[in-house]
């Protein structure tokens, strides 16, 4: 089949084959599943590392199509469903985000235990589903994989979490299964008006192209999807799966799921509930403005509060996604650049916090800041990379988390109506809501006194550890500095959107 | 015509009623078989009415009623045999003592 | 009469060719070889469902009352997949042996019902819809009072059976109307007559249909039954009655709504579909939730699972009439599997309550997986079957167009979050919780095993591959005239 | 490309911080701290080359008819927003860059060199912690270097950030102590929001200007400061105006005050004097010399713009003014020498960004505003005549501090035996910043002073006043360390002079400090590249000596012999001179917003909704469910009649209502 012949699909089918090499090492011990897992892993960032080049050459070419590497085997012809693939320069970045983090989270959680082989089967089928979403461009196959990448959740929160995990694990996958409720409606709804002359198409591009759903049904359809995408993007007030969650979370776990999967909700809300329906979105975006701008000062000052290491990071997540969804109703391209941007950094930085959150938790057996203390003295590797992490999320030069939010905050100085001035600026002041209780962990858990003294003996990372961590340092360190290799792959993926805004949205230029 | 066939139709329906009724109020599970009973033969009235009154030409009311009546002899050959069943097992026929599976 | 109108039902031959083999196995064979009856059964009606794949000549029979049409010849193949499965899983509890003197009557009497079923799903005449609605429900009693011993099997017998005439003579009352309104008892003669009709016996005549086939499908409120005789019966009736009697009885009742009062559609039974739907999905989830048996607990949830095959009726198009044949099988397999591990489990241990099975991953860990996937399959959770099916039946539903279906959908969704929440309670009890007192590993018998294995199979591929659904698609188009009255 | 190599002058630090941050650990203490001084002694010596170049080689295309141009010497793009508005990263050099070149180097390096004696215990084992410190130092140099040779806003921006986080660092180098982790956060939080405004500032002069390049914003065609660029930069924003100011008012208003946050102006001041928890070496690098007058020199490069917009200059104007007399009159009362030494800074500073801010308007300019722009000559040379001896102040202080092991000047008292050297230098310091001929300060802040005359008497005399103010304050310190009583030994080992390390860069200091004074700044450092003619103006030049002297002479009669005098007068001002110790009860101000009002009044709510109001509400979804459900459970009760029944009313209802809908 020709569609063998695509590499994307091999993003799909590498953890697939990992899945079953897992499933075939049932008995042979901890090591053989290591190195599935591990072979897999590597596998797949080098396949992504591939993708990025092909995409670049593609580009460098002249190739100037909305998608690369399109290809498409139609699969329920009833309902025209088909396996179509397809990425543009959004979906590479997010593609190798996805790859650094699940290579990360194997060796985050090398130790793991008990049944680490079960566990590996679920993170892999998780991660089959956040690759197949990012490589397909056709509703319903987006929509599976999607599902796909959630259901796992639940069982690695419940059976190799910790704390309160079944509370929490039921109740992030109810809330996440609830978005998808709403959003398989939506779905279901663009699919029947996809087409003005009756030969319907779920394939996102003609939809787009097509560009045929009624104003009425956007307004019904817009905030079905939005919200369905916006529930994972963790948007006011839909957010509250997210502390719990991340709280019971294994370590890896908490790391594909903040690192990657909580990019679906923004990817999904601008490839399909913006692009499809740009009438809706520029009507009913003040409203998903407001939410999203709060979201960004109110986990800011949530987080100021809480003394659970997770807690702190759950709600500066909310913080950073809602920076997000509030760039990409910005409706311009540097905006919604800086999104991608942001999500890429927060991706990794938040990766690389809940990685030393649970390296620190596996020693001290204690997430509470009132318990830790001088960590600088007796782990000093983690307590750098901690400091590193922490100066990337409050926007140090250098790290990632400036220039994704400089660019956000340029970009939506760019409209010129007062509303989205008035968000932008509020949005802003996060910066320093941001450093205060960044530093107010970094001062309580690494400086100062030891306050335990059963600490002292803890040891430093592992090999195993500091390759994880260091990834991801390097990575936001890669971003930091050469922003715009990035901004160059993404900025030109989001003209067709911005194009399909104009006629609603009066996008102010420079 | 229109009357005398409705001198048939409200008998069967009131005898329905009775069926019914029975099944709801009485105890005893044999009383509640006999109103199953009422209820179906009602049915058989309707139908043989409507055959002889409405549609003389042709004969489906009646052969549905044979039918029927069958149908509801099986009924009560079955259900008596559970109701014996129960017997054995409680010693009474009393249909509110059933209630072991609940909510 | 001309006997070659015997060729256009080769299923219903081939069947009572098998009930009767197998009725002088019972009869006139040694006792000693009396405890393969149950294999011979099952290796013969393997036989059976393999050729009643063949595909047969389709036409009317005996004046219209029988039709044999594409749809009806796959609706019976699905029906036997599922009784097959049934079959091979209750192999070796009809052997066990405060059963196994009567193990003979069980499979007759499972024969014969399904039988029944097809003939409801051919029937074309009210006369011989009624024999089969009664031969198919009938027998159920007996077979619900099957484990003698038990005084919940007698109970459980004893509420169907009074539950079940009560609703029949119901039914009958309505056909009654309908037949004094038009003068016949065939389908097309009944429709063509009651075009324009919009009198208050008709609407009574409606109701009356759909309470007594409501009764079968069990939808709210005809479903009070359901739960008791579930949760008494044996669990092989259990699981029969579950998919099976359910199947047929969501396909004839299609046909009846869409051939019989098709013109009736829009001002009279839809609105009565619409609420029943609601009704049903969301109380069936909200008693499921409560449930710790897990016999009851899989009552309740396929109480909400007919809400959901409803919608493929409520769709009126041959999208919705597909999707629903699709999601029969797709249901027959998914709870097929949870029944599966139900009987297998309570055949070794006797439990069947969820608190039994926590920590059952630990111990059993293909059991566990089982359940895991069949709950996962009707939570509707890709990449299983139940997702496609639930999906495409949404997408069945939503092609009728109208604003108030789409609300009807999105409550259908809203409850999936119900329905998913009490599926995850029983891989919560599985795999999260520990127990010290979990089930010891339980060997369970190869014909059980093929029976769980296949169904896995199908929980897995019926989903992935689409050419089922494709067929199904054909099928549908190939007899869409039944909607020409919508 | 001339100058290219201009490059090293960056890249060295960066690779240094680095190389000893990564490697260090690995590595001899000692050996790191050689490596240090090393790689900024290059680099030192390289940017001397640059400057020098600059000012006074040839034919490196920075004279063109006479005017001293700023030189591009490289900019690639770094962070594209739109295709015009794009984010650069280059090298520019100006005459304010080469000469914060040198002013940076010098400091950095005589602090690396000094840091190699102060940050070893007395047998000169060097402390815990030393590859670390190196490794920040190298770094805090980088971030100034790329701050000052900045060729465009956002890049003043990005390495604002820089130095803010490596002065984070910095001062939180004894990570132990919560003192010094306080300071850090709070010095950190403090520059942040300062910076927050800076960003705004930048969010909207780009937006209507539509650039951030220096090059199209204040430099002219012949590559100097030009008022017609500054005015058709600010003509681009069409007029626009915010709450009836225009908005680039709004923007450079908002820019000052980043500068302000980095440069301690009142009321961002508070940081700073906590910041005196770091090491001394580096509050003489960071808190003293370089970082503090980050803000001036972002003013002075922007100069032409405020110019224009007078609105904003006249905020500098006395903001500055103001600070410049509360610092003073705080640094009169302080016992911690460091925090007198860093309230000096802190009202020098605002000396700066006083006398630019009267320099717009002194004379009348003569082209737009015209002008000779005398007080941003003399302001960025008193920036690098104060950078000079304030380092040498501080590390005089550092020097005492490390031989009594206490900042609290009861504790030294009569040093001047013991550390001749020290006192000498401490005294050219004193001299110097004091203000008498011949000794560096006494040249930039005469400028200073008579630009404040030409913008007004009242101006002038207030700046004198507060010049005299400094003498006294300064000498007050010096005469309270060196003498006022004689010095008990009370620690196992006499203080003496310190080893050559941190002998060394006194001398050098102390030598700059005498001779900096005669630097040809009115050639060199004026806003418009041209030669600026100024000749002393004796009348200001007298008077403010004579007040200077009337300073040092209270002083002497006060502190130099032991006697009761001061405690009366505090005696006499009690509350007065209560209130100034406790620095107007700033900190408190401050402590009260954060803690009761953002994180008692805003933080806690804001978390206790969510857990309760909005975690709640689903919560109870939850609940309602389940509780329906066991509400409905009677529906099954178990009796058939019941079933029946519900069965039968089921029908009808659905006949019935449907009837009643169809039918009537």
């Amino acid at each position: 089949m020709e569609i063998f012949s695509n590499p994307l699909i091999y993003f799909v089918i590498i953890p697939m084959l990992t899945l079953l090499g897992l499933a075939f090492c049932n008995n042979r011990g901890i090591r053989a599943i290591r190195t599935v897992a591990v072979v897999g892993a590597v596998a797949l960032v080098a396949l992504a590392v591939y993708l990025v080049c092909l995409f670049l050459q593609a580009r460098g070419a002249g190739d100037t199509s909305e998608m690369i590497l399109q290809s498409k085997v139609t699969w329920y012809a009833p309902f025209n469903i088909e396996l179509a693939l397809g990425v543009d320069g959004v979906s590479v970045v997010m593609i190798l985000l996805s790859a650094f983090i699940v290579f990360a989270g194997v060796f985050a959680s090398w130790k793991m235990d008990p049944l680490p082989r079960q566990f590996f089967l679920w993170f892999f089928l998780l991660s089959t589903g956040v690759f197949g979403f990012f490589i397909s461009i056709d509703l319903f196959t987006m929509f599976m994989f999607y599902e796909v990448a959630l259901i796992p959740m639940y069982l690695l929160i419940g059976v190799w979490g910790s704390g309160n995990k079944n509370y929490s694990a039921m109740k992030l996958t109810l809330m996440l299964m609830g978005g998808s409720a709403f959003l398989m409606l939506g779905l279901i709804g663009i699919y029947f008006h996809s087409s003005a002359d009756g030969n319907l198409t779920m394939n996102i591009l003609d939809i787009a192209h097509n560009d045929a759903i009624p104003h009425q049904w956007q307004m019904y359809l817009f905030p079905l999807t939005f919200v369905g995408f916006g529930v994972l993007g963790a948007m006011f007030p839909f957010h509250t799966w997210s502390p719990d969650g991340h709280a019971s979370a294994p370590t890896a776990v908490s790391m594909l799921h903040a690192g990657v999967l909580m990019k679906l909700g923004g990817y999904g809300c601008f490839r399909i509930a913006i692009y499809l329906m740009p009438y809706a979105a520029s009507e009913l975006a003040w409203i998903f403005l407001t939410l999203t701008g709060i979201s960004i000062v109110y986990g800011a000052f949530s987080a100021c509060v809480q003394t659970d290491l997770k807690y702190i990071n759950a709600y500066s997540s909310v913080s950073h996604c809602g920076m997000v969804l509030f760039a990409i109703l910005m409706f311009n391209t540097t905006a919604m650049t800086g999104a991608v941007l942001q999500m890429l950094s927060h991706g990794l930085m938040t990766a690389l916090f809940f990685a030393l959150i649970g390296m620190i938790y596996g020693r001290t057996h204690t997430r509470d800041i009132r318990d830790m203390g001088g960590m600088m003295h007796i782990m000093p590797y983690l307590g750098v990379g901690y400091v590193l992490a922490g100066l990337a999320s409050l926007g140090l030069p250098g790290l990632s988390g400036f220039a994704a939010e400089m660019t956000i905050f340029f970009g939506s100085f760019e409209n010129a109506d007062l509303f989205r001035r008035v968000l932008t600026i509020i949005g802003a002041s996060s910066i320093v809501i941001t450093a205060v209780y960044i530093l107010r962990v970094v001062a309580k858990l690494l400086f100062g006194e030891v306050q335990d003294e059963h600490h002292r003996t803890l040891t430093d990372a592992s090999w195993e550890e500091r390759l994880s961590t260091a990834t991801l340092i390097v990575s936001v360190a890669i971003i930091g500095c050469f922003p715009n290799f990035f901004v160059n792959i993404i900025s030109d993926s989001f003209l067709p959107v911005v194009n399909a805004l104009k006629d609603y949205f009066p996008v102010a230029g420079l | 015509m229109n009357l005398t066939l409705l001198m048939y139709l409200i008998p069967s329906l009131f005898m329905f009623g009775c069926g019914v009724y029975g099944f709801i109020t009485r105890k005893n599970m044999i009383a509640i078989m006999i109103s199953l009973e009422l209820m179906l033969n009602s049915v058989d009235i309707n139908f043989v009415v409507f055959n002889r009154y409405l549609f003389p030409g042709q004969l489906d009311g009646m052969f549905f009623t044979l039918f029927a009546i069958a149908i509801a002899a099986a009924e009560t050959a079955l259900a008596l045999a559970i109701v014996i069943n129960i017997f054995r097992a409680t010693k009474n026929v009393d249909i509110q003592q059933i209630l072991k599976l609940k909510f | 009469m001309d006997y070659s109108q015997f060729l256009l039902m080769p299923q219903e031959l081939g069947l009572l060719l098998v009930f009767l083999l197998v009725f002088i196995y019972d009869t006139f064979m040694p006792q000693r070889s009396q405890d393969k009856l149950p294999l011979f059964t099952t290796i013969l009606f393997a036989l059976f469902t393999i050729y009643s794949f063949v595909p047969c000549q389709m036409g009317h029979a005996f004046g219209g009352m029988f039709e044999a049409n594409p749809a009806t010849w796959v609706m019976k193949n699905i029906l036997n997949l599922g009784v097959l499965l049934v079959l091979l899983q209750s192999i070796k509890w009809s052997n066990s042996d405060h059963v196994a003197v009567r193990r003979g009557e069980f499979f007759e009497l499972l024969l014969l019902t399904l039988l029944g079923m097809y003939l409801m799903i051919s029937s074309r005449h009210f006369l011989l819809f009624v024999i089969g609605l009664e031969t198919a429900s009938l027998p159920i009693a007996a077979l619900a009072a099957f484990e003698k011993k038990y005084y919940e099997s007698r109970e459980a017998a004893a509420k169907y059976i009074f539950t079940a005439v009560f609703s029949s003579a119901i039914f009958m009352l309505g056909i009654s109307f309908v037949y004094g309104m038009s003068g016949s008892l065939y389908f097309t003669d009944i429709a063509t007559s009651i075009i324009g009709h919009k009198s208050a016996l008709l609407i009574a005549a409606v109701a009356f249909v759909i309470a007594g086939v409501g009764f079968k499908l069990s939808l709210v409120p005809f479903h009070l039954w359901t739960a008791d005789v579930y949760q008494g019966a044996p669990t092989a009736v259990t699981s029969y009655l579950s998919v099976i009697s359910k199947g047929a009885a969501a396909f004839s009742f299609l046909v009846i709504l869409v051939q019989v009062f098709g013109s009736a559609y829009a001002d009279v039974w839809e609105w009565m579909l619409y609420a029943l739907i609601v009704l049903t999905i969301t109380l069936g989830n909200l008693f499921a939730v409560r449930q710790r048996n897990l016999k009851r607990f899989l009552a309740f949830s396929s109480i909400s699972q007919a809400g959901y095959i409803m919608l493929g009726i409520i769709a009126v198009n041959t999208t919705g009439m597909a999707s629903m044949m699709y999601y029969i099988l797709v249901y027959i397999f998914s709870n097929l599997a949870a029944f599966g591990v139900i009987g297998v489990i309570e055949r070794a241990t006797g439990k069947v309550s969820m608190d039994d099975y926590n920590g059952l991953f630990r111990t059993n860990p293909w059991l566990a997986f089982t359940m895991m996937l069949a709950m996962f399959s009707l939570g509707g959770i890709p990449p299983f079957a139940g997702f496609f099916s639930k999906f495409f039946i949404f997408v069945g539903a939503c092609q009728q167009g109208s604003v108030a279906i789409y609300v009807l959908v999105l409550i259908a969704l809203v409850n999936t979050i119900i329905s998913l929440y009490y599926y995850l309670l029983v891989v919560k009890a599985m795999f999260l919780r520990q127990d010290d007192c979990a089930i010891p590993y339980i060997d369970s018998h190869w014909t059980e095993e093929l029976g769980l294995t296949v169904s896995v199979f199908g929980i897995i591929l019926l989903g992935v591959a689409s050419g089922v659904y494709a067929q199904f698609d054909a099928i549908s188009e190939s007899v869409k005239n039944i909607f020409a009255l919508i | 490309m001339p100058l290219s190599y201009t490059i090293a002058v960056i890249a060295i630090p960066l690779f240094m911080f680095l190389f000893l941050g990564l490697a260090g650990v690995k590595m001899s203490r000692k050996l790191t701290g050689v490596l240090g001084v090393l790689g900024m002694a290059v680099t030192t010596v390289i940017a001397y080359g640059v400057a020098l170049t600059y000012f006074f080689g040839t034919g490196q295309g920075q004279i063109a008819d006479g005017v001293r141009q700023a030189v591009t010497v490289f900019n690639p793009d770094w962070l594209s927003f739109t295709d015009t508005l794009v984010v650069r990263m280059g090298i520019l050099l100006d005459p304010i860059a080469a000469m914060m070149l040198i002013v940076v180097c010098t400091v950095s390096f005589m602090v690396h060199l000094y840091s190699l004696g102060y940050m070893s215990d007395h047998d000169g084992n060097p402390e815990e912690g030393f590859q670390r410190y190196y490794a920040f130092l190298a770094l805090f140099t980088f971030s100034m270097l790329g701050l000052v040779v900045a060729t465009n806003l956002f890049q003043i921006f990005v390495f604002f950030e820089m130095v803010g986080v490596s002065s984070y660092l910095l001062i939180g180098f004894y990570y132990s102590s919560p003192a010094a982790n306080h300071a850090s956060k709070k010095a950190f939080i403090v520059t942040r929001l300062a910076d927050l405004f800076f960003l705004l500032g930048i969010m909207i002069l780009s937006y209507y200007t539509g650039t951030f390049d220096f090059n199209q914003l204040v430099f002219g065609s012949n590559g100097a400061n030009d008022m017609a660029v500054a005015q058709s930069a600010i003509a681009s924003a069409g007029g626009a105006t915010f709450l009836g100011c225009s908005v680039t008012a709004w923007a450079l208003t908002f820019i000052f005050i980043g500068g302000a946050g980095k440069s301690a102006m009142y009321p961002l001041h508070i940081w700073l004097p906590d910041a005196m928890e770091g090491p001394t070496p580096v509050s003489a690098l960071i808190h003293a010399a370089t970082m503090v007058v980050a803000g001036v020199f972002l003013v002075a490069r922007l100069f032409p713009l405020y110019v224009i917009e007078q609105g904003a200059m006249e905020i500098i104007c006395v903001v500055g003014a103001f600070t410049a007399f509360y610092a003073a009159a705080i640094a009169c009362v302080q016992s911690d020498i460091k925090r007198a030494l860093a309230f000096s800074t802190i009202s020098q500073i605002a000396f700066m960004m006083t006398s630019l801010a009267v320099s717009s308007a002194d004379g009348a300019l003569i082209e737009i505003h015209g002008g000779t722009g005398l007080g941003y000559m003399a302001s960025m040379f008193h920036l690098f005549t104060h950078a000079m001896f304030k380092a040498l102040l501080f590390l005089c202080a550092g020097a005492i501090i490390h031989a009594v092991h206490s900042n609290e000047n009861d504790k030294m008292h009569g040093l001047h035996k013991f550390m001749p050297i020290t006192s000498i230098a401490f005294l050219i310091g004193c001299l110097a910043i004091a203000g008498i001929p011949p000794f560096a300060g006494f040249w930039s802040k005469d400028e200073i002073l008579v630009a404040a005359y030409h913008k007004g008497f009242f101006w002038g005399l207030w700046m004198s006043m507060v010049a005299g103010m400094t003498a006294f304050y300064m000498f007050r310190i010096y005469f309270l360390i060196f003498f006022w009583k004689k010095h008990e030994v009370h620690t196992h080992h006499a203080p003496k002079d310190q080893p050559w390390t941190m002998t060394l860069p006194l001398i050098i200091l102390a030598a700059v400090s005498v001779v900096a004074g005669f630097v040809p700044a009115h050639d060199l450092v004026t806003w418009n590249g041209h030669h600026l003619h100024t000749q002393l103006d004796w009348t200001v030049a007298g008077s403010s000596v004579a007040i200077a002297l009337v300073g040092i002479l209270l002083a002497y009669k006060l502190y130099f012999k032991e006697n009761d005098l001061p405690e009366r007068m505090k005696n006499a001002a009690s509350g007065l001179w209560t209130a100034a110790y406790h620095r107007f009860y700033m900190d408190e101000l401050y402590q009260f917003i954060t803690h009761k009002v953002i994180f008692q009044g805003i933080c806690v709510p804001i978390a206790w909704f969510d857990r309760h109001i909005i975690d709640g509400f689903f919560n109870m979804l939850a609940n309602a469910t389940g509780s329906a459900s066991f509400a409905i459970r009677r529906l099954q009760s178990g009796s058939v009649q019941s079933y029946v029944y519900i069965y039968l009313v089921g029908a009808l209802a659905l006949a019935a209502v449907t009837m009643v809908c169809v039918l009537i």
